[in-house]
């Protein structure tokens, strides 16, 4: 089944309700990351905003020790330290956000594969299945 | 801009008055699945959404949900050609906005 | 709606049961004690008659005698710190006590060389635990 | 045939896992302290373990979703994150009480100090987690659990008056216990019985083993069957702690002490059985709560997670696991007494049991999830009355923790 280029269109999404702390999947149902925040446009502060101007959209879902640090106990990450995983990536948004990518072609997943190229993947037996 | 800036945010009527806080934000799937931001949940009482109770698909009569509805009612979508401007202090809506009901279909 | 304030809430519940680690056993000392090494004296009893009856193994009859000496410390010890208006009753405890754990380590000791409790021994667990029990509940 | 088979299967392994060191330990500290004046609390925990199990098992199956993860997504990161705190804490302090009973067992088989054991039993936990099946581990450590049976055995053995015994059941505080004390062990009897590592390891073992809606019924059999099994071995270890322990005012304070009854009940051969079923269910336990540390942590975090994945595609998962054990092992080394950290291990299972309880009950009645398989009517009624008895024992075992000096 060849997964759905992106979520249907005119679908309604409430980002917070359903795609904050939810659960991110790769391609193959592999978990990747769980959505620490959400990165919209940016809107300009203190200004009369144009009603007919295009809305904002979502860019990009954001995960990581920042941001989630951060937001846990106040304070603001340094966009440096964003790690981002691009909303024109997502297929879908049901009880987890699916993905049209493998977990580690994505930046996101660095920490999964430091751990497992200079730990876990160096123990005998660490590469192949449970017999 | 982080979606959990503008969440927790205070909305304030044109007169001043304040009407509750930010708890969601609605966006809609276009054409090209780019997700574009259609309007702003506020709910006047808890300032943080509770387990999802007011959009959640709960039916069974459970004590519970009756009270967290309790909890949450009266929360309202604000169409984001209504907000007129975002301060440090809080967002301010334009005068005569509407107020939609919140439940997702 | 929990928010920075979660992570104390939950600190305060288990500071306070932390708390009472440090020892503040209600009730009264001297009889505690007693109850404890009544306690253990009688399963050292218990296990010696199993030992006997040729019922149990000698690993695990040396195991039971090793746990309860460790509870006859921790009752002397505890006996010995604590001060108690009862002076006379406390001291009267803690000869029981010692009594008990003589005949323990004895019975310790044959439970390694030769590997059999003698009557002997076996005679003065049963009375320093009876003597024990009596003194419990008096 | 196969269908027989794995049925019973399912139902022998949640026999054999239902016991763990805090049901061992603290129904013969009960049975010898109390009688079965406490049986009453085994069975209103074991009503609760199935409800709970049952309604965990299903949204893991409906929904696909692991314990954790709803948690986080319905509560939110912040608090989502205080309940992981505490539920990896709590988690942490039973495995260092499951790998602790796993040496105390092969120091009453060898006499030697369990201290040597501990590092070897926490290798032995390890390996298996790296290497063995899912499926394998679970059904190894159910059916030997169930020699565990000696107990129920034991007490024909002990030929006892059943008349009496049958009053026994008779809640009602003994003069050498106070009120505060019978409800300290109340709780710590109920938080034995619905020990929330079960959950998140019956919920994540149904994301293991992949069930769908199709496993409903065999996962409803397992959790009606086997659990209440499970109930009555340890109204067993109660019975017989009561029937030759409790005469003779010896407290149970050690493993040692727990199994004398069936010594004396059936010589050799008993103690052969109640050694090797105390074995196989701490160890078994001992390696669903070392899962569950990884559960909890990679479910909130999002991380890959899971023993069906080869360790490499679960690297952060394993590594959780790893130090886990490190820790359990160095807190046993300190010489701490295992019976100590077990019982209070179950009065702080008993203290988190809300944190993960509500979002469940929560979670199994949101039709997103669960589409129709939300709960019924009978299910919620229970339910709520299980949150009502929950939630008491939560906000009740701190102050009875402290009038009671855990339990003196």
């Amino acid at each position: 089944m060849i997964p759905r280029p992106h979520p249907e269109p005119g679908r309604l999404v409430d980002a917070e309700f359903q795609v904050l702390d939810r659960q991110v999947l790769d391609r193959n149902g592999e978990p990747v990351v769980t959505v620490d925040d959400v990165e919209i446009t940016d809107i300009p502060r203190g200004v009369e905003l144009d009603p007919d101007a295009d809305a904002p959209v979502i860019e990009n879902l954001l995960s990581g020790s920042a941001v989630l640090g951060t937001r846990l106990f106040g304070g603001r990450p340094p966009e440096s330290r964003w790690q981002r995983i691009r909303w024109s990536h997502v297929t879908e948004i049901g009880t987890a956000v699916e993905l049209n990518t493998t977990a580690d072609r994505l930046d996101a997943s660095w920490t999964e594969r430091w751990v497992r190229n200079h730990l876990i993947g160096r123990i005998p037996g660490g590469r192949h299945a449970p017999d | 801009m982080l979606l959990t800036e503008l969440l927790r945010m205070r909305v304030v009527e044109v007169d001043g008055t304040e009407v509750g806080r930010v708890v969601d934000a609605r966006f809609r799937i276009d054409a090209q699945g780019g997700a574009r931001l259609v309007g702003l949940i506020v709910s006047p009482h808890t300032r943080a959404p509770f387990l999802g109770y007011e959009r959640a698909a709960l039916d069974e009569p459970l004590v519970l949900d009756r009270f967290l509805r309790w909890l949450h009612r009266g929360s309202f979508l604000v169409d984001w050609p209504d907000v007129r401007r975002l301060d440090d202090d809080g967002l301010h809506l334009r005068e005569g906005y509407e107020r939609r009901p919140s439940t997702l279909p | 709606m929990p928010s920075r304030r979660a992570l104390p809430i939950l600190a305060g519940p288990a500071l306070a049961g932390l708390l009472c680690l440090a020892g503040c056993a209600t009730g009264d000392p001297v009889d505690s004690s007693l109850k404890q090494a009544a306690a253990a004296q009688s399963s050292i009893v218990l296990a010696v008659d199993l030992l006997g009856e040729g019922k149990a193994t000698l690993p695990a009859t040396r195991t039971t005698v090793d746990d309860a000496l460790r509870e006859l410390a921790s009752a002397e010890q505890s006996l010995g710190e604590s001060p108690t208006g009862r002076r006379i009753d406390q001291i009267a405890a803690l000869d029981d006590i010692r009594d008990a754990t003589d005949a323990a380590l004895a019975a310790r000791r044959e439970l390694d060389d030769p590997g059999t409790v003698s009557r002997h021994a076996a005679a003065d667990l049963d009375d320093t635990a009876s003597e024990l029990r009596k003194a419990a509940t008096s | 045939m196969k269908r027989l088979f794995a049925v019973a299967l399912g139902i022998l392994t949640a026999i054999g896992g239902f016991v763990d060191i805090g049901d061992l330990v603290t129904n013969a500290v009960v049975g010898s302290r109390f009688g079965l004046g406490l049986a009453w609390v085994t069975v209103l925990g074991v009503v609760g373990i199935c409800l709970y199990a049952n309604m965990s098992g299903r949204v893991a199956a409906v929904s696909g979703r692991a314990t954790f993860e709803i948690i986080r997504e319905r509560l939110g990161a912040r608090a989502g994150m205080a309940n992981l705190a505490a539920s990896f804490l709590i988690n942490l302090m039973t495995m260092t009480a499951e790998i602790g009973g796993v040496a105390l067992v092969f120091q009453l088989v060898t006499g030697i100090d369990p201290l040597l054991w501990v590092p070897l039993a926490a290798f032995g936990v390890w390996i298996v987690v790296w290497r063995a099946k899912f499926s394998a581990l679970e059904n190894a450590t159910g059916l030997l659990g169930l020699s565990l049976i000696v107990f129920a055995v034991a007490v024909f053995l002990l030929q006892p008056d059943w008349g009496h015994l049958g009053m026994q059941l008779i809640p009602r505080i003994p003069e050498s216990e106070s009120g505060s004390t019978y409800w300290y062990y109340a709780i710590a009897l109920f938080g034995a019985a619905m020990t929330p590592y079960e959950v998140f390891f019956f919920s994540s073992g149904g994301i293991e083993e992949g069930w769908t809606v199709k496993d409903l019924g065999q996962t409803r059999a397992n959790v009606l069957v086997g659990f209440p099994l499970g109930g009555i071995l340890s109204i067993a270890i109660a019975a017989c702690a009561t029937l030759v322990l409790l005469p003779q005012a010896i407290d149970v304070t050690s493993l040692s002490q727990v199994v004398l009854p069936v010594v004396q009940a059936g010589g050799t051969i008993a103690f052969g059985f109640v050694v090797v079923g105390i074995a196989a269910a701490t160890f078994g336990a001992a390696l669903e709560t070392t899962l569950s540390s990884g559960y909890t942590l990679a479910q909130y975090f999002g991380w890959s997670w899971g023993k069906f994945r080869r360790p490499a595609r679960a690297a952060r998962f394993h590594l959780i696991m790893l130090i886990g054990l490190v820790i359990a092992v160095l807190v046993l080394l300190t010489g701490v007494d295992p019976i100590a950290v077990t019982e209070f291990s179950v009065v702080f299972s008993a203290i988190a049991l809300p944190l993960t309880y509500i979002p469940i009950l929560i979670v199994a009645n949101d039709r997103q999830y669960m589409g129709r398989h939300v709960n019924g009517k009978l299910v919620n009624a229970l339910g709520l009355v299980f949150l009502v008895v929950i939630v008491a024992a939560s906000v009740a075992a701190i102050p009875l923790m402290i009038i009671t000096g855990a339990g003196q």
